[in-house]
């Protein structure tokens, strides 16, 4: 290392150990991990990024990639799904430019890795406290319904103007007997900011409420990282006197593993295979629930 | 008694100007145009008091500074000078003009209603009778669907809003029906000040002799402090026990309602009157 | 030696590059978000002479990025800091109500006051500060609460009564600094703007076992 | 533990990915050279550079080559190759006057100070579609490169070298301001240009960064969105004078890393517009104008036009129309078209609790009409008393 050699740039020196093959140079992955901190101390506020093009399209994962891109290290194992599914398309991608360019171990096994990356789920796993769960968002405002202005819903955050949110909840009910919000509920963190829990059904919000692991948020089209620390509250914005649905189906069970089925003793968030036979509902969470086959076999 | 609302020497020039500049202007110089800055000074050395259960009129021609007045208190716009003070924050100790922003918004979620002319102003047109007063409410904090649901119920029954239209977009309701909804929202909560800017005008005539009886029933029940801005007589008479009168931005008479129309003293006054007695 | 060479021989054991930056990364990510328990920092080669304290900017300033370095003890010690961080970062050194990112070598509870907060509109103009204390042991005790802490606990962190206080009035979250305390036994413990600093002086000591 | 292949997909995008490389290479015709891309589609190429956010003409070739002529896709690949790239110091920010102009139009007027230079343009070639003999074509393009290479700069006294004409004194703005006919709207308050690779933008963000995102933006939702205003439902343009169209090579230089004297390090080509506005708001001065700019990476008139128009409009609308928003957020092509695509992604997890909410609002429909009570009314749940009531909630007498 030739550091003596005033001529030389201290940044061109900084820059020089990035080998060829990263993503993201030294100084991206310090902007991104600026941002990652202050969201982390600010848990729920979306975070301004700079965000840098991807290999992957806008709108494909990029703000997650760029945050397991900042975070990987030598010693981390990294998981990553799309629907929960481990062998889905967008998920095959999205691990192997991992694994190709930063030499990391991966794994299927949401217990063995130290990061997960996902759109659209969270793992039926739960996660531990040295497990950093990464959420791909397509559309990180989530009072993009009630208003558009940006100058308008940067201070509605800032004040923590939410009643617009409320009436919509009021008015969905009023119209429709329920709330009728699907995926990406929005939450109340920490009792200061409204979020958008990407678009991850009803069914895996709790698994953001008071958990043992970390959660980032990454919006790469929208240049937005948001974040939930541990152990902080995430509160699904309903009524009082309305409970919080989760998405059930009275009778469903996956014709696999047979989770939900009332004598499995377990539920998962089950995904509907469009059929009018007996074997119409599976899990989304395709690790889990072929572990979940496999002891059965052993037991057996 | 702590006074519901105080306005102190409020002033509010638009353009350039201080208040160096408001020599030459005000009803002795019949212009609001400072001679020196070119600026406008729409309201100058503007005070008075408003007590729990009062209603107070600010009565004047158009570009007689009274709804610059009203936005000042309420805090659409930004006075030039002079102070506002409400009860109900820290007593009446504190200007309103020196919170931020933020917290002068916040106001108007549980300390102040304002009541518009136009009702698009106060409502969002598309969302239903009910919706426009949960707004309100759960910007106050409510947060129980059903108790939201009842409480938006009675206010449809007392201003005579149809229940069966409570769940239908404010857009498809006359104007009168409108003005109604905004009445609901506003007092919705109870608010201990209410400003209500012109709010029978541009209504029918019949239309508008109802809303005038429901709002002067509703200001008695409720005990609020109000502040009725109006070019009419009819209406301040109606609603108001005393009345100030607003000519190029200055109070030029102040006094019991019934007495200045009895004998009002300034010439300005005595044209109004006048008129409306014509 | 000129102490500019001096700071350029000594920038070259402090220069975090690829492996060693994502490591000093994740454990201040880590501290952050399991605020008030100290973690282990990783083994790196910098030279002993300089103050972990830096690793902050160190791991995170680049070229669009500013920072300060205060001490009040050693002037000497102070500069020839600030000249490392910029050698080794290309960050610009600012005034400490500007910068992004703040050393406090010596625990001044003036510091909190002087550094930026960020605003409602803008908290990630909010500071983030790097504090050298000796080690936890001593200081004021507290209690600690927020997002990241299951359970409120009593701690010390190595700062005293007059620096708490600065700091705990400048956090009204969102607006705030974000707290970052290294101790000379190699470990970093934070303390983010969304922690809640209780006094216990004057709770029942019990409380610390 | 290593690289853990998930089954299915792995093998699928590895096989797509196969198939796209091998029917590029066995596309039945001869390899395309880079110089090709460069010298014979020079606006598809300097458009990808714009838009990529990159000056790199070769890369920028590489990049149209391995897209297959997918403009968005070889921006994205140049985008993601330039997010490798160490960030090791920052030009000074370069001064148009020393544009050595190509091409030079001022269509506000007929005699400008500086010449009219037409310049290499399409405008007023026929556009007729040539169907002459591929041929004959292919030996005149021969003969031509082949004398082109032989002459030497300044043989042929007609023609015209940029590189040997000075910098105009004058553009149009300088007379006008020296007329006193221009609104003078130089400001203080963002004196170094926004880098908008190192930023998030939002509005309320500097002119600079603006400029840089309309300079960055896709051609056709630049234009698209000036028509749109012209034409279309929001109406925030007016059409411009133009005064200055120019295209030329502009020096570019950085502070030396230790020195910090400028040292050149090469040049770009660009396009540079200034578009002239009839000022007639109420608060606006009517015996002025005043000036909208654009300026692109290559030569693409249409966008740096399109981009002066809008700057002057977005200057003069004050309102919340939404216009600034529009500009910054919605003109650029990799981020509408990567999320116009993502719709292709799975998504049956999304659509899974969808159909699960219209069967709940079904159940919740049908167990209404079975007990004959109107479908909104308060739900079935008990009432109770808000945590955050107000002592006082009632309208007079209809207190409950």
């Amino acid at each position: 290392m030739t550091v003596l050699d005033p001529t030389v740039s201290p940044v061109a020196l900084l820059a020089a150990d990035t080998s060829s093959r990263e993503l993201l140079d030294e100084f991206s992955k310090r902007e991104i991990r600026r941002a990652i901190l202050t969201a982390v101390a600010v848990p729920g506020y979306q975070v301004p990024f700079a965000s840098r093009e991807m290999p992957v399209a806008r709108g494909w994962g990029s703000g997650g990639l760029q945050i397991t891109l900042a975070l990987v290290g030598p010693e981390d194992t990294v998981k990553v799904i799309d629907q929960g599914e481990d062998a889905g398309v967008n998920a095959a991608n999205l691990r192997r430019l991992i694994a190709d360019t930063t030499g990391v171990d991966t794994t299927t096994v949401a217990g063995e890795a130290t990061i997960v990356q996902t759109r659209h789920r969270v793992p039926e796993d739960e996660l531990g406290d040295d497990q950093i769960l990464v959420l791909q968002v397509p559309v990180p405002e989530p009072l993009r319904g009630v208003e558009r202005n940006m100058t308008e819903l940067r201070r509605m955050h800032a004040e923590g103007d939410y009643a617009r949110m409320w009436v919509s909840l009021y008015e969905d009910l009023v119209r429709n007997g329920v709330v009728t919000q699907t995926t990406g509920y929005p939450c109340l963190v920490g009792g200061r900011y409204v979020m958008a829990t990407t678009p991850i059904p009803r069914w895996d919000i709790p698994k953001l409420h008071r958990s043992a692991h970390l959660s980032l948020f990454g919006a790469g089209r929208e240049k937005r990282i948001y974040a939930v620390p541990p152990h902080t509250d995430v509160e699904p914005l309903t009524f009082d006197d309305v409970p919080f649905e989760v998405e059930r189906t009275e009778g469903a069970g996956c014709h696999r593993c047979r989770a939900g089925r009332p004598d499995s003793g377990v539920e998962s968030f089950l995904v509907e295979i469009p059929s009018t036979d007996e074997g119409r509902w599976v899990c989304s969470d395709t690790d889990w629930c072929n572990r979940r086959l496999a002891s059965a076999t052993v037991t057996r | 008694m702590t006074p519901a609302l105080r306005v102190d020497g409020l002033g509010k020039i638009y353009g350039p100007g201080t208040a160096a500049d408001v020599a030459g202007t005000g009803p002795g110089f019949n212009r609001v145009v400072s001679p020196t800055s070119g600026g406008i000074v729409a309201a100058w050395d503007v005070s008075f008091e408003v007590g729990p259960g009062e209603a107070l009129g600010v009565i004047g021609e158009s570009g007689s500074g009274k709804s610059t007045v009203m936005r000042c208190i309420c805090g659409d716009e930004d006075p030039t000078t002079g102070s506002i003070r409400l009860a109900s924050v820290d007593g009446g100790d504190t200007d309103l003009r020196t919170l931020s922003a933020a917290r002068r918004r916040a106001l108007r979620v549980d300390r102040l209603a304002v009541v518009y002319q136009d009702p698009a102003e106060g409502l969002d047109l598309r969302l239903s009778a009910g919706g426009n007063v949960a707004e309100r409410l759960t910007a106050a904090g409510w947060r129980n669907f059903g108790r939201i649901r009842e409480r938006a119920s009675e206010l449809m029954l007392r201003t005579d809003v149809p229940l069966d239209r409570m769940d239908d977009p404010v857009r498809e309701f006359s104007g009168g029906m409108r003005q109604r909804v905004q009445l609901a929202k506003a007092l919705s909560n109870n608010p201990p000040v209410v400003l209500l800017d012109e709010p029978t005008t541009g209504l029918d005539a019949s239309v508008a002799a109802s809303v005038l009886d429901l709002i002067r029933d509703l200001l008695e029940e409720l005990g609020v402090a109000a502040v009725v801005v109006s070019h009419d007589f009819s209406v301040i008479e109606m609603l108001t026990q005393r009345v100030v009168v607003m000519h190029h931005g200055r109070i030029v008479e102040a006094g019991l309602t019934d007495q200045l129309l009895e004998d009002p003293q300034h010439p300005y006054s005595q044209r109004l009157v006048g008129a409306a007695r014509g | 030696m000129s102490s500019g060479m001096d700071a350029i021989r000594l920038a070259s054991t402090a220069r975090l590059q690829g492996k060693a930056s994502t490591a000093v990364f994740r454990v201040l990510l880590e501290a952050l978000a399991r605020p008030g328990r100290p973690i282990e920092l990783p083994e790196l080669a910098m030279d002993p002479r300089l103050p972990n304290a830096l690793l902050l900017p160190l791991a995170l300033a680049d070229l669009g990025t500013s920072f300060w370095v205060h001490g009040l003890y050693d002037e000497r010690e102070r500069k020839l800091a600030a000249d490392v961080v910029r050698e080794a970062t290309g960050a610009r050194l600012a005034a400490p109500n500007v910068a992004t990112f703040v050393v406090c070598l010596d625990g001044d509870p003036s510091v909190p006051s002087r550094v930026r907060t960020g605003s409602e509109l803008a908290p990630e103009a909010g500071v983030k500060m790097a504090v050298q204390v000796g080690d936890y042991t001593g200081g004021e005790p507290i209690t600690i609460t927020g997002p990241g802490i299951a359970e409120a606990f009593i701690t010390t962190v190595g700062l005293d009564r007059a620096f708490l206080k600065a700091l705990r009035s400048r956090n009204q979250p969102p607006v705030g600094i974000d707290t970052w305390v290294f101790d000379r036994q190699h470990r970093v413990l934070a303390l983010p703007r969304s922690t809640r600093i209780g006094a216990v002086h004057d709770v029942a000591r019990e409380g610390l076992n | 533990m290593g690289y853990v292949a998930a089954r299915g997909g792995t093998e699928a995008i590895a096989a797509a990915e196969e198939l796209v490389c091998r029917s590029r290479l066995q596309a039945g015709a001869s390899w395309l050279e880079l110089d090709q891309l460069t010298e014979r589609l020079r606006y598809l190429n300097d458009r990808v550079m714009g838009e990529g956010g990159l000056w790199a003409p070769l890369l920028a070739a590489r990049a149209i080559r391995q897209a297959e002529g997918d403009v968005i896709e070889a921006a994205h690949l140049l985008r993601a190759h330039r997010s490798t790239l160490p960030r090791l110091c920052e030009l000074i920010p370069a001064d148009a006057d020393e544009l050595r102009p190509l091409r030079r139009i001022v269509p506000a007027f007929r005699e400008v100070p500086g010449p009219q230079l037409l310049g290499r343009t399409l405008d007023y070639t026929g556009r007729l579609l040539d169907l002459g003999d591929e041929d004959q074509a292919r030996a005149a393009a021969a003969a031509a490169t082949a004398a082109a290479a032989a002459r030497h700069p300044g043989d042929d006294p007609d023609e015209y070298d940029g590189a040997t004409e000075p910098p105009f004194p004058e553009r149009l703005l300088d007379v006008l301001r020296r007329t006193d006919l221009a609104v003078d709207r130089r400001r203080g308050d963002d004196p170094e240009p926004t880098d908008i690779s190192q930023v998030a933008v939002r509005p309320g963000i500097g002119r600079s960064a603006v400029l840089s995102v309309m300079a960055r933006a896709e051609t056709g939702a630049l234009v698209n969105l000036w028509y749109r205003n012209i034409l279309g439902p929001d109406n925030h343009l007016h059409e411009v004078t133009l005064g200055e169209v120019r295209h030329g090579e502009l020096p570019i230089r950085v502070s030396h890393p230790r020195t910090g004297n400028p040292v050149l390090i090469g040049h770009l080509r660009a396009t540079e517009v200034e578009a002239i506005e009839d000022l007639d708001g109420a608060d606006e001065d009517r015996t002025r104008f005043d000036v909208g700019y654009g300026l692109v990476a290559g030569h693409n008139e249409r966008k740096a036009i399109a981009m002066a128009n809008l700057d002057i409009a977005l200057h003069r609308d004050r309102s919340d129309s939404g216009l600034e928003q529009a500009v910054l957020m919605t003109t650029d092509g990799l981020d509408a078209s990567g999320f116009l695509e993502h719709l292709k992604l799975p998504h049956y997890v999304t659509f899974r609790s969808m159909i699960e909410r219209k069967q709940a609002m079904r159940t919740d429909r049908a167990r209404n009409e079975r007990k004959g009570r109107r479908q909104h009314t308060a739900p079935a749940v008990a009432p109770a008393a808000p945590a955050t009531q107000p002592a006082a909630v009632a309208v007079g007498e209809v207190t409950p």
